[in-house]
């Protein structure tokens, strides 16, 4: 049985569905208790799990994510919630040098099942300190899990994937995605992390989008369609993983490569995915890969300014047309 | 109303009991402030109230995009702590920015057009309600980052101990900011280098939907003062003077080279946190019986009943205030938006862009 | 000696006198502890002297790769701390782990075939000193970040309390550290809380070159305490028992659900800051005074003059630890080194390593 | 009139002179006073200049790194000193969300003339926490400047460059590169940012080399010239802004390219210099790029498997002669 449900929903779910499964699981941050996380994410977790393991926090955001870590490495599984995910920076030093590094400095001798979760990603106007998507900066660090996925059935199961996994997780939500609606089964499962997914197939041309950019390149798809041009269009889910077999195979097809994200183009994520891409499969592409990503530029407030550093459907229709000129 | 709340109405009613008792005090002109002054307080008092209260409206609209926070019931503690500084002084801010801003002597034309994302706005429409500064005014912008002011203050302050100048720096934050590290980290400092820097701590007692008194065991945010070897002092954060007065002093402190002062000035958010807060996490009729202690209304009450005005000068005032406010939405809505080339502008200094396109890069 | 230095001799020699006046606490057995328990007190305090006295040589001979941080003359401190706690119980450290790994009641070969990077290492050889870690005996790992140990601390407390057991962690930290944005944020979430842990300075008055004096205006870290509504305690760093007394009384109160207590231990560090120390930041000379507090020569005294032993048991305690401490280097020295495959083991948990492997990535 | 001297030298008659010149100049951090910093590169600044302009600071990285930005937009031009780039994380806030982004956010009525000077780099047994190098992420953040020069003329001019600049410098030194010896002229000069420099001329294969990999690329070219096989070895002194027309340049001729540098391979600055120059000049490359980098691993402490993971004269060696194969 499936129903339909946005991604809001299928989170919601998700935590619910854990919470009731592993007792373990606990959840903190700034207002994820009584509020029910501004964006409504765990709304109704307090009031049926209570507050020993729904935690709202006070606004301290390096105790949280290190807390999330002392919490993991002695029996419990803590999800800890950043409101936006440009305030992860707070809690770098924890995430980064602790909890990334602690199994492998301590000899394997220590568990680190914990989920960061955070929004990412631009739009209406919050301009520079809240629109920021920094998972190339994550996928740099060896230690840990970066998961970014776009529809109600994978925020499901990668997030229940995420709860269930022994390593450290950051679950990277995009704040405009909520309210997309999707199907998503009433039976429990999970999605294995690294496996990307075909949402479009074609022969001309492979974007690979990450996260919110996987409709924009799915719109851009469709349009391009009706001017005979085919795009694959790859959603990898996870960032690290990474499932570049997929890539490499559609390339085999269409020898033109398209990465986009919404985050910075300079030393992006993009960035990283052509480089591995060029480094596997050199001669499948007939021409160079494109990136098309946010400007590099602090968001701007100004709604126009803001809608020229955000990548669009344009853009990639652009990127397609110049690719196959 | 949320099933669950942290605040009962019983304890609300307390909590106004242990304001009356232990916080509030009478609303006196200090020495030193002649009637000029005091109404231009007041007349600050007015522009933010208005401007506020606008805010909401027009973000509704449409005309102000992204996110925005109300200074409204706080009217009383950025103006009492600004009109104990100089104009050449320097404040730090919070999410709260624009009455930080009207306090400081800003402009609320600039400030409007900046809501409203135009060119003639203070940050020519790249910041927004959350990024809003006058640097000319020595308010060196707001932060979306709960905390994040906190050093630069300190710098500022720094800055002026080693280049020889006499400014302080005040440095509002709120309850919630007083549980960052780098609050912690910037007080220690400027204490241990006796920084003319003031931290004036707005504890409207929450944090969105956590009471303070779940954010910190010890509920008095000026103990912590101890704790640092600095002078510590809660006053009523509704009373324009009493914020005044403890501003003052610990101005004269620093200025004289004694170092920083945390201030706690105590009132109550009785409306929502920013525009859109449905304030689901908390009983709204909890708000109403904070309201009798509104620091517009009291001050305007002062003015009639103690100052020496007359009704209709006091509400010419405030009146001439709303007008500016008026004025302001006009100028704004009509203003020209940034042009798109103005896109790059200022990521870095005007000499290094240039450099950077005669590159290539960041060329439109 | 630096040209300039920021404690003279004179101020040394009137921080003894504060110190004999204000900290100083008298070694006498507290009710409870037996002969035996005390006699192990004291064997782990010589272990820790014989261990980091060694470390020092072999670091200096090259057996010992990258920095080594001692933990001579803090020996009370751990040693009282982990006295008075159970095996259950949880530590947190700082780049000074060695004692607390002992404290705590680690294995010195394992211990020392970790620092010789060997794999028979509490860490396999990935961890090194700076990274000293006896997991299964409850101290959760030494930090080459100052102050990084304490939110890790404070989760830890919280799986106790969340999970429903009776565990309470001790979060060992510098005075250094105090400094730290996480040493406030952990402290008042704690303490909010009401999370079993027990914060415990190691007040040495020193951070590499600064003293504590220079990185705070109040010398005194126990009155932070205050401003996070917890109890607070100033006690001498020197006297394994005053350790052991605070610490019991505050596991008592977080084991009883009543939350954290902040202890400063406040001793002095007159020996170099790591193993290749020059202190060319301080008058060396100033360091020879308070050697006269040596915990472990102050302990070996109680022992033979108050406690009941004779001068022959309490060397031949001493001994057996020396001796301990060279059948370690001896192991060590002849350990295996990792296998080079063993490079990737660890980044993750063995199964997800297992799937990146058939992916082909992490394969040697 | 030049002499000789090490890096160490050359940075510390750097600060003096620039202290010297400019009153407004500071510096804060850990140590930097009366030690001297621990690998003595701020010796005799504090009998020098005085407590006021060289300040020994608290443990409180995102202070100091905050306070720089407090002082630098009030007339100061400040140095704030990380000891260990690992422990940027701590002030990530305030160098990201703050110090990136401030002019831009404030409308450009903020001058930001402040450095953050950080020693990076692995070897020594220092493990996980003090061995990392973090280029890659902030030339991820527009707004701010990366320079990891690696000669004592290099290290001079470009850090009065930093301290003269108004805009915010990420200037990362090399700790295992202090001791390198180089001429040095005794006349002021300044560098310009941008501005790779040919180390060594070849015609068969290009190498980008980042900081310390400079002088282990230098020498295995020096060993592959015995063999025949002309490298040429480039150091683009800065990250960002980067030189990628002198690489261009150099792969019109040799149409091979090797980077590398010491930070992970995954997500690292050797991604975004591939994803740049296949963007820029995918047909003057014969086969694909290749990155020697440090492998995916938190640095282990034991000196074998520490040498597994850094990269080495040996590593680009058969990297070159693969590509050459
Ligand atoms: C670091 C950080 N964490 C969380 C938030 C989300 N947030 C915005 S305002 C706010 C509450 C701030 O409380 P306080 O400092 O008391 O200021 P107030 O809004 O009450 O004036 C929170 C949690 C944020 N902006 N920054
Ligand atoms: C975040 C951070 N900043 C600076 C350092 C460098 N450092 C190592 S130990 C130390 C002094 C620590 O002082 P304290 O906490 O008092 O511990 P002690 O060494 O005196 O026992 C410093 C500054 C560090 N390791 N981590
Ligand atoms: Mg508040
Ligand atoms: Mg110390």
């Amino acid at each position: 049985m499936t129903r339909t449900m946005t991604i809001k929903q299928a989170l919601n779910e998700a935590l619910k569905e854990e919470f009731r499964r592993d007792e373990t699981v606990i959840i903190m941050g700034c207002d994820v208790g009584v509020r029910g996380n501004p964006f409504g994410i765990t709304l109704g977790l307090y009031d049926e799990f209570g507050p020993e393991r729904v935690r709202d926090t006070p606004i301290s955001e390096a105790a949280i994510v290190g807390a999330c870590l002392g919490a993991a490495a002695t029996g419990s599984r803590p999800i800890g919630e950043i409101l936006f995910s440009d305030w992860i920076t707070i809690g770098m030093d924890q995430l980064v040098n602790q909890i990334a590094k602690i199994r492998y400095m301590f000899g394997g001798k220590i568990n680190v099942p914990l989920v960061i979760r955070a929004p990412v990603g631009a739009g209406g106007g919050q301009a520079a300190q809240h629109s920021q998507s920094f998972e190339a900066w994550f996928s740099h660090v060896p230690g840990l899990q970066v998961v970014m996925p776009i529809t109600p059935y994978d925020v499901k199961g990668l997030l229940k994937t995420a709860i269930r996994s022994n390593d450290p997780v950051l679950f990277f939500e995009h704040k405009r995605g909520y309210e997309i609606r999707g199907e998503v089964p009433e039976e429990d499962y999970t999605i294995p992390f690294g496996e990307a997914v075909v949402r479009r197939e074609g022969a001309d041309v492979t974007i690979v989008a990450i996260s919110i950019m996987v409709h924009k390149a799915l719109a851009a798809a469709e349009s391009l369609n009706q001017m005979g041009i085919k795009c694959e269009v790859i959603d990898p889910r996870t960032i690290y993983p990474f499932d570049y077999d997929t890539v490499l195979q559609s390339l085999d097809k269409t020898h033109r490569l398209i990465v986009t994200h919404e985050s910075n183009r300079r030393s992006g994520i993009g960035a990283e995915i052509v480089s591995q891409v060029v480094e596997r499969g050199f001669d499948l592409l007939d021409d160079h890969p494109v990136i098309v990503a946010g400007l590099d530029v602090p968001m701007p407030y100004n709604r126009q300014l803001e809608a020229m550093v955000i990548p669009s459907e344009e853009k990639i229709k652009n990127a397609v047309l110049k690719l196959m000129d | 109303m949320a099933k669950t709340s942290f605040v009962t109405m019983e304890e609300t009613l307390a909590a106004i009991e242990d304001y009356k008792r232990e916080i509030m005090q009478p609303l006196t002109a200090p020495e030193g402030l002649s009637g000029d002054q005091i109404l231009k307080m007041y007349r600050r008092m007015a522009l933010i109230r208005e401007f506020d209260t606008s805010v909401k409206g027009l973000w509704k609209q449409n005309y102000i995009y992204g996110l925005a926070h109300s200074y409204v019931c706080a009217e009383a503690i950025g103006v009492g702590a600004c009109a104990a500084l100089r104009d050449s002084d320097f404040i730090t801010s919070t999410h709260r920015g624009h009455g930080h801003t009207i306090a400081k002597g800003g402009d609320v034309k600039k400030m409007m057009a900046e809501l409203m994302g135009k060119y003639d706005g203070y940050c020519l429409g790249k910041g927004g309600s959350m990024h809003i500064a006058a640097v000319d005014e020595g308010m060196l912008g707001a932060t979306g980052i709960v905390g994040s002011g906190m050093p630069i203050a300190v710098g500022a302050a720094l800055s002026s101990k080693v280049l020889g100048k006499d400014n302080v720096v005040v440095c509002f934050h709120g309850d919630g900011g007083t549980n960052q590290g780098v609050w912690h980290e910037s007080i220690n400092l400027a204490a241990t280098w006796d920084l003319p820097v003031i931290f004036l701590c707005e504890n409207n007692q929450w944090a969105i939907s956590l009471p303070y008194k779940k954010a910190s065991k010890n509920p008095r945010v000026s103990d912590r003062a101890i704790g640092y070897g600095i002078p510590g002092v809660t006053v009523d954060g509704f009373n324009v003077f009493a914020v005044y007065n403890a501003v003052a002093k610990a101005v004269e402190r620093a200025r004289s080279g004694n170092g920083p002062t945390l201030i706690e000035a105590k009132y109550y958010r009785y409306i929502g946190h920013f525009v859109a807060d449905d304030e689901r996490y908390r009983d709204m009729a909890t708000n109403a019986p904070w309201t009798a202690f509104d620091p517009v209304e009291r001050m305007c009450r002062f003015l009639v009943e103690n100052g020496g005005f007359s009704e209709e000068q006091v509400q010419a005032v405030y009146e001439s205030a709303k007008q500016e406010v008026l004025d302001a939405i006009e100028y704004a809505k009509t203003a020209p938006e940034p042009p798109l080339s103005s896109l790059y502008d200022g990521i870095y200094s005007p000499e290094f862009m240039e450099i950077l396109k005669s590159r290539g890069e960041y060329v439109l």
